[in-house]
């Protein structure tokens, strides 16, 4: 078995980057991330890998451009207002298809707002804060092992696709410590950078990482064929976790720390003799659409339950052409969710449907 | 079992470094733990708290509103997180340096002149280890012996010769709990 | 007897940063044995040779002190 | 400033005291000379009579709350922009004083651009630049300006100027631009010093003012929590190795567009 | 009557907003949007109104923060991956509530992409591209006319919620000319600048513009204010236009630039005796639910068109709890929507349903 | 280069031909010295035989296309990005020579901050900067470089110092920064100032690949269409206006962080 | 009546003005009107066209994909444009310098020497003017007439004495025009 | 007849700057009076004192001429 640490999921995020082989990490201390940049500040200059602060988060989102363009495994971190000043260059790693991970350890927004833990910046990550048509492979973590399970995940698949992908995370999972072990048999797949900017050799044409489409032609084909890269990722890459659904009555919806509390109002309301369940996005981007519907032909109705005032209800309602009832249950700036609030609400809710 | 507890103090009092070692021996002796500290600008010389959860089963949620246990090592902590035990549980606090003393007749409180003891041992700093023995005599969530254990992986080499006097402290918090009785 | 200054110290305010005592000429500030409620050893006159120069107090990073200097007649 | 009051018969002049315009206690650890400068600038503000007349700017950084201890009209900024709300207010504030308070991070790492073009376009604001080598608020990061093997939360094993590059003396670039009225490096590490950044920030505010240009006034600052020392210790790293690295003194005293 | 100009969208915008008594803009050059720049550039200086060019989007969008947060009426405008840049400058104005005009003359993304015309920007402006939860009032031109008309609009809407106004436009309602009149009659509406930073009087306490809420409950109590407010523009400054909607079997649903297009092939379509009609709306958020789900009873079908690949249309189904089939059509990169094919759909859509 | 060929019987020396690394026709403007800034580079490139290590970053500016005229492997930038683009390659990549072409809209307005601190950072890369005092890619707006009274599209009136500075001196700010290397003003004007441009780009080269420190090679340019000139006028103006405000020459040519 | 018009020549023909002054005559003849440029970097040395639309109703898009009228003051223009051109338009297209004539057979096909002709006028800037009259004759949009006086109101004063001129060209297109029959 | 240098032409690609022509020490580039099908009058060799300098070579930013000069023998 495994060694066993208790980490922060900061620092188990960046532990286990390293030992996916990250090649370079360009980043901005920011709250409640910049355990991140530290664990990194100490051990990459140490091994020789690269590393920069950068003098900004604008800054940073570059340099992963430019080491990621290289065929690089390349990594920045940041928290909400930070990866807001991230959107131009995100949108462009977006089209140039290069191969990254970016980490959003969420706070409380909009604004400066507060550095407690928060799931406001949703929309930002799914739809795209930045501009054009575009997406983002988006994956939730909920407890320290899987901040760092799912960075060998995020830089396999933003390989396999050249796609960025982000870890979407927050406060409290970035802060906590619990107990995390390493995957002692990660393997990095095949990866073939031949695409990259490593020099021009004489057996191949020159290598040009852009994203500029002058002509609407080309511009309209380079979007055609993101989407169809995003369709094939839709097919492919949901990832979710059930709870309790087999018999429930009402579908609980929610992703990373959110759905921690959210399981624990699953067993309470089940003492209780309430059949509630939990259905788990672990990448909200592709959203677990067909799960999501499935089960809509069970329940009565579904609560999505997030730290925001209600983005991924969207979602969800989508999910299932609107066919059942669905609610939102949120608080914003760090208040914790309530149990207790999730399963009066629950009792409301069957009371009503 | 679910143990969830606050510690709190000012920052240099090692709130941080007792609740770490509650967790970590937590985990050594196969529980489920979770640590979590309170974090932000208003850390800068004010208070500083930190909750664990011990458990056998995995970790709900980080951050809590209320407490199974409240450790608190200064009177500003006191006043803060002394609303927030849960009936029946536990307030731990240290009684030399804080004047006002908890006023819940619903739960159980053990007053422990940590600083006093651990002046008395020659270490201001063991103040931590003398409450963490006395919140191990009261709740039975982890062992003085897994702490120990827990010390000798996470202290580097060079600091063992500590480990003695941390075993000092955490008994001698034991013993002082010992003699409180609660309900 | 005529005094040449003096300090009033608000001794909740005191942060005991002691950087009062390093920039008087006259040794004048010590500190507290007991802390306020901060947590702080708050900044004490430990004897009566302020000369009222205000150094202390213009260089108090959290206005604590208010410096006094014998009038001028 | 010509308070007297009597005690014990005897009257004393008040020499110093908290100034009228200072709200709220502070929540600057113990020994952070971010204080002292705020004071400073309270007691300007009061003996000038310009409450009415001065509009300030807290950036992102332990200045932050700046906005809770100034009894004037102020606006907190995004990390780095200060100097752009800054432009924004006096161009259309043009007969306001209008400052800045910015730490090194914000001033001269992501802030870098905003602050060189608003000192290039020479706007008349009074930019006060808390130089503590060190991202304090954040928990002790390296900046732009830590000295070269300085330790710091992300730099562990000392600043390693062949990664990092050395630290950037922003005062002597900024005096380069044809914008800048005054710059000038000042600390308050004792109360000689301490008077002198008073007066250059009464030279500064009248600057703005009447606009005149930029004004810049570093404050080789200190911080004891990001420096991982007491305040007694940081008041002596302070001296040794700030003031050498960072000397005092004006920069340039003439200057700005005619 | 009025006089009659022949201007560019950027000018008309620009003009206008002069005549709406501008006190100051900020803004950075970015094809398709820089003659609105160049067009302040000629004027303001001259009239003594503040104008500055800044060095980045970045600085511009928070030079607009300061000087709105004085009470002026300033504004910036920019295109596409500017707008981007701004995310981070835009959540801190939704939080602090400082009145101003934002203006995103779109071309196609994602990244560099291409300068021409299009509408991906539509989730960045609707869905806040930045962190947090936050709402911009987003009004859609689709004429000269309408650039100058929306600029006061814009003003006065954002004075009177305090919340930043996004007029969103492209390329190509910035690059071309038509005939517009300025209103004659405009009063700049009573506005109350009591919370501004005007410098403190000692009639009033300090003014204090912030984004900064430290405590959870402080944040969330902003959050509640921010949501009570955007509940009420929500009910009251909805607004769209109907064309033919009356005895629509399908109903097109279509803002800006698109709408134009759209309305020619209403007429095509109706020449051809096919029953169709369009809802445009001329705020896309507030979204104009209510019309689009009143005529959810009357239609078969809605098909939402835009220059993206798809975006507003989740909107729609949401504004009718997809109670009846929406389709998307679009084309990206600057590629003209083109009748033919709209009303090929139409055919289709109405043979499936 | 000691090509030889026979025409009408007589033996010919190529002096000078088009460089083999050049791929496509350019689309800069008739006389507009992008394109001879770009073609001396390929020289460079071609003669010492690095084509496959060096990599470069084209600009969002009138070099945006730079990556279809050479051929090398190429990133394009975010606009005033290419420095951090830059950073990141020659991080992962050290071995390479790296170079950014940026315009003055690019480098010294809005990627000013990416550019000093890779110059601060001495990051081993070669910045070419070409300086034509305008925006010229997107319709001859004011940079920070425009000289005063100069008319653009957006100073109509000519460039106001009092409201936009003082055209900013970059080459002369990022001399101080311990970072650089090599800072050097040119020009391609004429074929004298052509050849040394071709020189300082040979040892930027030399410079990036042997990891000394940060270049930077200004290029005094010109933009016959945002100057609204035509290419004989604007040659005049290039030498009368803009080489009298940027004087040519080594500024510094040791440094770097050893 | 509609008119979709695209005017393309190289940057410096003055395309983007002889467009404009169709829009500008045709919004003082009481006409729904839309002027749009191409625009871009493409711009930079190289061709640079401008559509216009006249119309009674409302225009709806203004950028198009195929045209009434094209008015080719260059080759590559005439290249580009020519497939445009919707069966039974009209192509104008400049004859002095423009090498290889258009060949399609289903518009209306119309060569004017306008370079020639404005160098017989004293003035290479009136290419532009020559054109726009063979437009005008050929499809009634506007008047000439109207065109002088929106120049009227478009030059300032101190440029008036170059309306006389203009007004020579604009007369020598529609002569010219008129001369060649189309079906 | 020896010649001591001699230039060629990409007509094609000229853009017809005249920057070849200012800096000719020889005044050997004129321009043609009809225009390359980019519309621009090219550059054109106007007499035969080439002296194989390469100056209108090297300045040349379009990298349309290429320039020879007689070998030594
Ligand atoms: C966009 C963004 N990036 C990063 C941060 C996090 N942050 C807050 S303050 C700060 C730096 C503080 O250092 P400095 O400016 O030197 O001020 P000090 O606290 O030392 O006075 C940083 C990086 C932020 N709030 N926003
Ligand atoms: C974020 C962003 N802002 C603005 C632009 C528009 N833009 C493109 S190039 C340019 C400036 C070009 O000037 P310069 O850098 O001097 O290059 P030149 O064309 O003169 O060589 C600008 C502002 C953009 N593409 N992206
Ligand atoms: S300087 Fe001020 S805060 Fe510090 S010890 Fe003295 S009185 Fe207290
Ligand atoms: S006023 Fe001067 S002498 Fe008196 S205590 Fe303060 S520093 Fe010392
Ligand atoms: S962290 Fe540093 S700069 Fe901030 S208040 Fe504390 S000592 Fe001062
Ligand atoms: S616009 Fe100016 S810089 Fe750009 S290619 Fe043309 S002349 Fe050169
Ligand atoms: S310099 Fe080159 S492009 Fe210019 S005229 Fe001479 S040959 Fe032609
Ligand atoms: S090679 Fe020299 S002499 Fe010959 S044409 Fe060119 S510049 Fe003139
Ligand atoms: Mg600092
Ligand atoms: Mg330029």
């Amino acid at each position: 078995m495994a060694e066993k640490y208790l980490m922060k999921g900061n620092e188990a995020l960046a532990e286990a980057a390293i030992r996916a082989g990250i090649d370079g990490y360009f980043g901005y201390p920011i709250t409640p991330q910049s355990e991140v940049l530290e664990y990194f500040s100490k051990w990459l200059p140490r091994k020789g890998i690269a590393y920069v602060q950068a003098e900004s988060e604008v800054s940073a989102i570059n340099m992963v451009y430019g080491a990621g363009a290289c065929g690089k495994r390349v990594m920045t971190s940041t928290s909400s207002p930070g990866f807001s000043l991230m959107q131009e260059g995100v949108s462009y790693i977006a089209c140039a298809q290069i191969p990254c991970v970016l980490v959003n350890v969420q706070r409380g927004g909009p604004g400066l707002g507060t550095i407690q833990p928060s799931q406001g910046d949703y929309f930002q990550a799914v739809k795209g804060g930045g501009h054009g048509d575009y997406r983002l492979i988006v994956l939730t973590p909920n407890s320290v092992q899987e901040q760092a399970d799912m960075v060998y995940k995020a830089f396999d698949l933003s390989e396999k696709y050249l796609n960025p992908v982000l870890i979407l995370s927050d406060g409290a999972l970035g802060q906590m410590m619990e107990t995390v072990e390493f995957k002692e048999d990660y393997v990095r797949p095949e990866f073939d950078d031949s695409w990259a900017t490593t020099g021009k050799m004489t057996n191949r044409g020159m290598n040009t990482i852009t994203s500029l489409y002058i002509k609407p032609e080309d511009m309209e084909k380079k979007n055609f064929e993101l989407q169809a890269k995003y369709k094939i990722i839709e097919e492919n890459e949901v990832d979710y976790e059930l709870c309790h659904m087999d018999d429930a009555e009402i579908g609980y919806i929610a992703y990373g720390l959110s759905s921690r509390i959210v399981k624990k109002a699953v067993d309470i309301a089940r003492e209780q003799g309430i059949k509630v369940g939990l259905i788990r996005p672990k990448t909200v981007w592709p959203f677990p659409k067909d799960v999501i519907k499935k089960y809509s032909e069970q329940v009565k109705a579904y609560l999505s339950i997030e730290m925001s005032v209600g983005q991924m209800i969207e979602d969800v309602k989508l999910a299932i052409d609107c066919k059942i009832p669905v609610e939102h249950y949120g608080k914003t700036g760090g208040i914790v969710l309530s149990t207790e609030e999730i399963i009066e609400k629950t009792k409301d809710m069957l009371n009503k449907y | 079992m679910l143990q969830e507890v606050m510690f709190s103090g000012f920052g240099g009092q090692g709130v941080l470094t007792i609740a770490k070692n509650l967790s970590y021996t937590a985990m050594l002796e196969g529980k489920e733990t979770c640590w979590m500290p309170t974090y932000g600008p208003e850390m800068r010389g004010g208070t500083c708290g930190c909750t664990v959860s011990v458990s056998d089963k995995p970790v709900s949620s980080p951050i809590l509103e209320k407490y199974t246990t409240v450790v608190a090592l200064n009177q500003p902590s006191l006043d803060k997180y002394q609303p927030k035990v849960k009936e029946g549980g536990l307030l731990i606090w240290e009684s030399t340096n804080i004047h006002k003393a908890p006023t819940r007749t619903d739960i159980n409180i053990v007053p422990i002149p940590a600083y006093e003891e651990s002046n008395k041992l020659g270490n201001p700093l063991m103040m931590g280890m003398i409450l963490l023995g006395a919140y191990i005599q009261k709740t039975g969530a982890i062992t003085i012996e897994g702490v120990i254990d827990a010390l000798k992986k996470t202290l580097p080499e060079r600091r063992h010769d500590l480990i003695p006097l941390n075993e000092q402290a955490l008994k001698r918090g034991f013993e002082l709990a010992e003699a409180i009785k609660c309900c | 007897m005529e005094i040449k200054g003096y300090i009033e110290v608000d001794i909740q305010k005191c942060k005991g940063c002691q950087l009062c005592a390093t920039v008087c000429p006259k040794a004048v500030i010590g500190y507290s044995d007991k802390t306020n409620d901060k947590g702080y050893y708050y900044a004490i006159m430990v004897n009566e040779d302020c000369i009222g120069c205000g150094n202390c107090a213009i260089v108090c990073p959290d206005s604590v002190i208010t410096a006094y200097r014998a009038a001028k007649k | 400033m010509a308070e007297t009051i009597t005690k014990n018969g005897q009257e004393f002049d008040v020499v110093w005291k908290k100034p009228n315009l200072q709200k709220n206690d502070m929540h600057y650890c113990p020994g952070c000379a971010h204080g002292t400068l705020e004071k400073l600038l309270q007691e300007v503000i009061d003996e000038k009579g310009i409450q009415h007349q001065i509009i300030g700017v807290s950036p992102v950084g332990c200045a932050v709350f700046a906005y809770d201890y100034m009894n004037c009209d102020m606006q907190e900024a995004a990390h780095g922009r200060a100097c752009a709300l800054a432009t924004g207010i006096k161009r259309v504030m043009p007969e306001h004083a209008v400052f800045t308070i910015q730490g090194d991070g914000d001033l001269a790492s992501i802030g870098l651009a905003e602050t060189l073009h608003a000192c290039n376009r020479g706007e008349s604001i009074i930019i006060l630049f808390y130089n503590n080598a060190i991202y304090g608020m954040t928990g002790g990061q390296m900046a732009p300006t830590t000295l070269p093997g300085q330790i710091t939360s992300s730099s562990p094993d000392g600043r390693d100027p062949k990664l990092s590059g050395m630290p950037l003396k922003v005062a002597n670039i900024v005096k380069e631009f044809d914008g800048t009225c005054y710059v000038t490096r000042q600390a308050a590490n004792n109360a000689v010093n301490a008077r002198k950044l008073k007066k250059a920030i009464e030279k500064a505010v009248d600057n703005s003012l009447n606009n005149r240009g930029t004004s810049f006034i570093e404050l080789v600052g200190n911080c004891p929590s990001g420096w991982k020392l007491t305040p007694v210790e940081s008041y002596k790293w302070w001296e040794e190795n700030m003031l050498k690295y960072y000397p005092l003194g004006d920069l340039k005293t003439e200057g700005g567009i005619k």
